[in-house]
């Protein structure tokens, strides 16, 4: 068993463990080839919902499967990420600044301006929350995810509780990037990137300080690591990523209001998260893609489309304990093992 | 042997009226084994706990290479190079050995904040880690996760993550525990060869092993050093027997 | 704000506290001793407000009714922990939370099948319908005093179990140490079975009493179970005592922060307040195992 | 064996979309319309009135037009704007639906109704009518049958005023329709408010609201609470024996039929404005009344009056023109001049595709069977029209 892997080999067993996820990324690929077989466009509309949840499951997973921390504020998050996007586009549109800030409808500025201010807050709820664990970090966060959500209710300039239509035209440094198939590519291609991004940070000295910190605290602490900026680092980078996602949201529905805040929607982020597979980095993705269909199709059925959903989740819980990865074979914490 | 390597003095700890160490002083020398003897409930893991920095005394110091450490964060101690194993085992359950390791050298280097090269793949990681793993002797199960380990194989990795810290003083709290008797000696054998290497603070139940390592013993009772001194001189201590003996334990 | 005005809030505002406090102490308890978070907990309180209306209709009696209504909340309670939950005590907190969470959508459903969405009338008993002339000024409801004695004697009643009774040792034994309390001699199966069917009991009262002053409708368990963990957690998970203090707080914060705010802002107060506790103190106000 | 079932998973999704694509090729198939409400959740009370309003309306047209069916495709927006807003792009891209309909809350259709008219096809909504859809935003693929929403106050307003009441305290949930309502309230009462308070939305106990009020010594209370909250609010009004002190009263959609049931006793003797009565007299109404009793062993709400009216709005429309809805200028122009009997009797489209129509007051009391029942006590306004109609320039907004 040779120490030192090169980078070929390292490349090839991340890829016999993440086919499934390069699969999954295939197949996703290929929905608007899909959506024009079949003719139906809206097709398209459902996965850039699945795709973009998916983006914040996987980053929401960075701090809950690896990390151990229950945020229930990343709709909170989400929500910053998207109201930034719209607020500027709502003054540009107004052609009035924002104090003196003028509006911008150009993603290319407020696309990184929304992940900063997302990483900000993100860093400071995050240090507030830290002190806490376990069921009260849970609770403290749901708390901020609250004070998130009437915060925007308040803001009744930018439609309050109404919430806010885009109406200024959305662009990417002067390309138009609002056609449905290149937007959901794009998001797709966000999306791939996060993985990448994620499982290079599992592996790395980080990440593997911010597992073992999810094993056995007490026992980092003694190794000589004071645990604290590791996890805050890690909220604010999952914060981040999802701060992006929530402006892709507010591209793509070119709409935003507190529902997309509130703390039921953080619940069901956590729930793709688990339900897909914490254990692994793309894990969340099935989740996502699963929650989102089957909210999506079984409503079709029945209007008691609550029932078999809450026995489906129920019996995953209760049946796959890794999630739905699991059905590829059990997983190990990735960042764990020296092959 | 040369001046303390640690030094504590009239050190106070009280949990909810019980005091759990009583105006305790003891040191440890530079290359020194120093084995704490006790009773149960005599405020063993306490003390270690109190060094390490888990807990904060509530009253008394310690220096360690004579600086006051007594208000240091445990963080910082082991930095220092003050490594503990646990009488509880408490490793790394879903990494492997190596990682474990890794992990222990990892924090002795201190660069916490790489993002995006593989730690497992990183010879500044794997390299000092194997040496720690062989020193050890669990290089055939290097690959093996904490989890699926026998106890006896987790009690040697607990030793292999504190030598992986490069530590000045080794704090060991029962490192033969639920052991049975073949592990056991094995351990001893061990300890044997770490001994010349680093000064190590020891409780431990097992006399066996206690004399055959130990170069000075303190005899722990309610909180209290009763007794310090040579295997020997506490072998034959009257005191010793009476509150020790006597606790039957 | 007049004095009899400031008192008839804060009668308002213990009350509401008293009411959350009845809601919190099953689920503190089930949270502390078998550390499980159960937020189908809810869901036994909308069961308890749905069954206690449809005895009363069927029986016309009141007290056979609520007796009804309670035993069969428990029974509920206690079938739940038998068939699903009883696998969920090792597991993280997290799939405790989702399959509860998959309860509650499981509850809300059949509800609806059974009841269907129409809010269910649920009347008072004729001599609480009303209100009486406590002081000058303040005219208050009936059933609220009826809510806040209730209450209070459920706290003093837990108190008394828990602290001073052999139960209440096997109770507190059995969520210290369980092989331990084996070892005595405890069934801690049987114990932990019986405290999630008096929790859920307890759920049920608070169901059936706030089914009298408001409505009795599918989802009344989703708002208030975001109140009792509020109440939990500022309280210290586990303890009887943090919860009917911090139920008492949040009751009387939340009344005045609504009259006295803007309403944003008031139905922000009561979250502020939870962060700050828990900023300041991160186990709760009454950690239970410090 | 592991991949398989992992494989079997994904064949299993990839199967899903099958039921998404049904009815994907339509040429001159059926007439569709989207209908799309809250059925689950609290509020799914309100939904259902509304879905049983527009099938007995469907039912009553034979469910066809000119002998083409008009097939009607269910949604369900959860109460969540963003929920609604994808339903909405389902049936627009998915089943291709030429109307859309039925949603409830103001801003749930603010978020859902612009892919609508993009595509070019026709909202005609049963019940939210916010402000904006009714003056600058109005639109001519755009219909209101059911009210704007101040429309449910004004009358009361009217009432309020005409009653000698001059010192009034208003409730309202702080959502946009709780404001509108509130603008409705005053724009016809005129009068001093005691004070205007808007409450959380879905809160639950109202017993420090009511003591702030009876501190205020108010002459009249006037509340804006739909759903759940109005049964919360009127029965802890009652308990407080407030109902004998002070008169409590309110507009459309508080206390119906829809909540009635839960408020019990305590509603009896409350006056409320209406636009719909169950006891007006028109033959429409008498047969709508007795056939969604017959049907759905209830009495109706206003909620389902308005969306029985909306849909037999839209049947007459088509009927018009001979079911060719593929001709959009032909099928607004229709809407526009639309001729139906509507229950609640008089009914017009004004210029901005919002109605005129007549504004009623009712009280609760119990009838002949022992049930609660809104009385019919007269006629307040004729021929009320909602005040936004001048902001609305339908030929600009082509």
């Amino acid at each position: 068993m040779p120490e030192s892997s090169s980078n070929s080999t390292s490349v090839l067993t991340a890829l016999k463990q993440a086919w499934p996820a390069v699969l999954v990324l295939i197949l996703l690929a290929l929905v608007p080839t899909i959506s024009q077989v079949i003719d139906n466009p809206f097709i398209i509309r459902l996965f850039t919902r699945v795709v973009i949840f998916a983006i914040v499951a996987v980053a929401l997973n960075f701090v809950l499967g690896f990390g151990a921390l229950v945020s229930m504020m990343h709709a909170g998050l989400f929500g910053i990420g998207a109201y930034v996007v719209a607020i500027f586009a709502f003054h540009e549109y107004d052609s009035s600044p924002l104090w003196l800030i003028p509006g911008t409808a150009n993603l290319a500025v407020t696309i990184p301006l929304a992940i900063i201010v997302t990483a900000f807050a993100a860093a400071l709820t995050g240090a507030v929350s830290l002190r806490t664990s376990g069921a009260y970090f849970i609770m403290i966060t749901l708390a901020f995810n609250q004070m998130l959500y009437y915060f925007f209710v308040a803001l009744q300039k930018y439609g309050g509780d109404d919430g806010l239509q885009i109406l200024a035209s959305l662009e990417f440094a002067g390309v138009n990037i609002s056609r449905r198939v290149t937007f959901y590519y794009i998001a797709l291609c966000v999306l791939a990137v996060t993985l990448v991004l994620f499982s290079r940070l599992i592996n790395s000295r980080f990440g593997v300080i911010l597992q073992a910190t999810a094993q056995n605290e007490r026992r980092v602490i003694a190794l000589g690591i004071s645990p604290l900026r590791y996890k805050l680092a890690a909220f604010v980078i999952s914060g981040a990523v999802t701060g992006l996602a929530g402006a892709l949201w507010a591209t793509g529905q070119q709409f935003v209001s507190p529902s997309d805040l509130s703390w039921i929607r953080s619940a069901d982020f956590v729930v793709m998260a688990v339900l897909g597979g914490m254990a692994r980095v793309w894990g969340p993705v099935l989740g996502a893609v699963v929650i989102v269909l089957l909210e999506a199709l079984l409503p079709n059925y029945t209007q008691f489309w609550q029932l078999p959903f809450g026995v489906i989740v129920i019996l995953i819980v209760v049946y796959l304990q890794g999630g739905l990865a699991d059905l590829f074979g059990r997983a190990r914490q990735p960042g764990g093992g020296g092959h | 042997m040369g001046a303390p390597l640690l030094e504590v003095k009239t050190l106070q700890k009280r949990f909810a009226g019980i005091v759990a160490t009583n105006d305790l002083s003891l040191d440890v020398k530079a290359g020194e084994t120093h084995a704490l003897i006790g009773p149960n409930g005599a405020g063993k893991t306490t003390l270690i706990a109190q060094l390490q920095g888990e807990l904060t005394p509530d009253g008394g110091t310690i220096l360690f290479n004579g600086r006051d450490i007594t208000r240091e964060p445990a963080h910082r101690r082991a930095h220092l190079g003050i490594a503990r194993s646990f009488q509880i085992t408490s490793v790394f359950p879903q990494f492997t050995v190596l990682a474990n390791v890794a992990l222990a050298v990892q924090a002795q280097q201190g660069h916490g904040f790489r993002f995006f090269r593989a730690a497992c793949d990183d010879p500044s990681l794997t390299r000092p880690a194997r040496e720690a793993i062989d020193q050890i002797g669990l290089s055939d199960r290097a690959h093996v996760y904490a989890e699926d380990l026998s106890h006896g194989e987790r009690r040697q990795l607990e030793l292999a993550m504190a030598l992986a810290m490069k530590p000045a003083l080794l704090l060991l709290d029962e490192p033969m525990a639920g052991m049975g008797r073949q592990d056991g000696q094995r351990m001893t054998r061990i300890l044997e060869g770490l001994k010349k290497n680093y000064a190590i603070l020891l409780v431990e139940h097992d006399m066996d092993a206690v004399f055959a390592l130990a170069d000075r013993l303190t005899v722990l009772v309610a909180g209290r050093a009763i007794a310090t001194g040579l295997p020997d001189a506490i072998r034959s201590d009257p005191a010793v027997k009476a509150a020790y003996l006597g606790h039957g334990s | 704000m007049s004095v009899s005005l400031f008192i008839e809030q804060l009668l308002n505002g213990v009350q509401f506290g008293v009411m959350l406090f009845l809601i919190s102490a099953g689920l503190t308890l089930v949270f502390g001793i078998m550390n499980l978070i159960n937020l189908a907990h809810g869901s036994l309180y909308m069961m308890g407000a749905f069954l206690a209306a449809a005895f009363v209709k069927i029986t016309g009696n009141y007290l056979a009714a609520l007796a009804l209504a309670l035993a069969l909340t428990a029974l509920i309670g206690y079938v739940m922990e038998k068939l699903v939950l009883q696998r969920f005590y090792h597991r993280s907190h997290l799939d405790q939370v989702l399959v509860t969470f998959g309860l509650i959508l499981v509850f809300n459903d059949i509800v609806r099948l059974i009841w269907g969405v129409v809010p269910v009338q649920f009347r008072l008993p004729e001599p609480f319908s009303g209100s009486v002339q406590l002081i000058a000024d303040v005219q208050y409801p009936t059933f609220r005093l009826v809510i806040l004695a209730v209450g209070l004697l459920v706290a003093l009643g837990l108190y008394v179990i828990v602290v001073h009774t052999r139960i209440g040792m096997w109770i507190r034994a059995g969520a210290s140490n369980r092989p331990m309390a084996s070892a005595l001699g405890v069934d801690v199966g049987l114990v932990f079975s019986a405290v999630f069917a008096a929790g859920s009991a307890l759920a049920g009262l608070a169901g059936l009493m706030a089914g009298s002053i408001s409505s009795v409708q599918v989802g009344m368990g989703e708002p208030v179970l975001i109140l009792a963990l509020v109440v939990t957690v500022i309280g210290g998970i586990g303890s009887i005592r943090g919860a009917f203090i911090a139920a008492l707080l949040i009751g009387v914060v939340d009344t005045f922060g609504r009259v006295l705010l803007p309403p944003a802002l008031g139905s922000m107060v009561i979250f502020m307040l939870m962060a700050i506790i828990l900023a300041w103190r991160p186990k709760g106000l009454f950690p239970v195992n410090a | 064996m592991r991949r398989n079932k992992g494989l079997a998973a994904i064949a299993a999704l990839a199967g899903g979309f099958g039921v998404l694509s049904q009815g994907a090729v339509a040429q001159q198939g059926p007439i569709k319309i989207g209908y799309v409400t809250t059925t689950s959740g609290p509020e799914g009370v309100i939904g259902r009135d509304m879905v049983d309003g527009f099938k007995l309306a469907m039912k009553h047209g034979g469910g066809k037009s000119a002998g083409r069916e008009i097939q009607v495709i269910w949604g369900d927006d959860q109460v969540k704007p963003d929920v609604g807003r994808q339903v909405v792009d389902k049936m627009i891209e998915s089943d291709r639906v030429h109307i859309v309909s039925g949603i409830i809350f103001s801003n749930i259709l603010l978020a859902s109704v612009k892919p609508v008219l993009d595509a070019g096809a026709f909202y005609v909504s049963a019940n939210a009518g916010p402000s904006p859809l009714a003056g600058k935003q109005c639109h001519p693929h755009f219909f209101g049958v059911a009210f704007q929403n101040d429309n449910n106050f004004e009358g009361l307003g009217q009432h309020v005023r005409e009653k000698g009441f001059k010192k009034v305290y208003f409730l309202a949930p702080n959502y946009p329709a709780g404001k509108d309502m509130a603008a409705g309230f005053k724009r016809y009462y005129k009068g001093d408010m005691a004070a205007e308070v808007f409450t959380s939305f879905g809160q639950l106990d109202y017993s420090a609201e009511i003591a702030q009020l009876r501190a205020a010594k108010p002459d009249a209370v006037v509340i804006f609470y739909p759903g759940g909250m109005g049964i919360n609010f009127v029965k802890q009004y009652a308990q407080a024996g407030m109902m004998s002190q002070i008169p409590l009263f309110t507009g459309a959609g508080t206390v119906d039929q829809t909540t009635l049931p839960a408020i019990g006793d305590a509603a009896i003797g409350m006056f409320t404005g209406a636009l719909w009565s169950e006891f007006l007299d028109n033959p429409a109404n008498k047969k709508f009344v007795a056939d969604f009793e017959a049907d759905y062993g209830r009495i109706p709400s206003g909620f389902a009056s308005a969306s029985y009216d909306t849909g037999r709005a839209i049947q007459a429309a088509l009927d018009a023109i001979g079911g060719k809805i593929e001709d959009k200028a032909a099928f607004q122009k229709a809407m526009e001049n639309v001729k139906f009997d509507a229950v609640r009797g008089n009914f017009r489209f004004n210029k901005n595709h919002f109605p005129v129509q007549d504004y009623y007051l009712v009280q609760i009391e119990k009838d002949a069977k022992g049930r609660n029942v809104a009385g019919f006590r007269g006629t307040i306004l004729k021929d009320l029209q909602d005040a936004y109609g001048g902001d609305c320039n339908m030929a600009a907004a082509k």
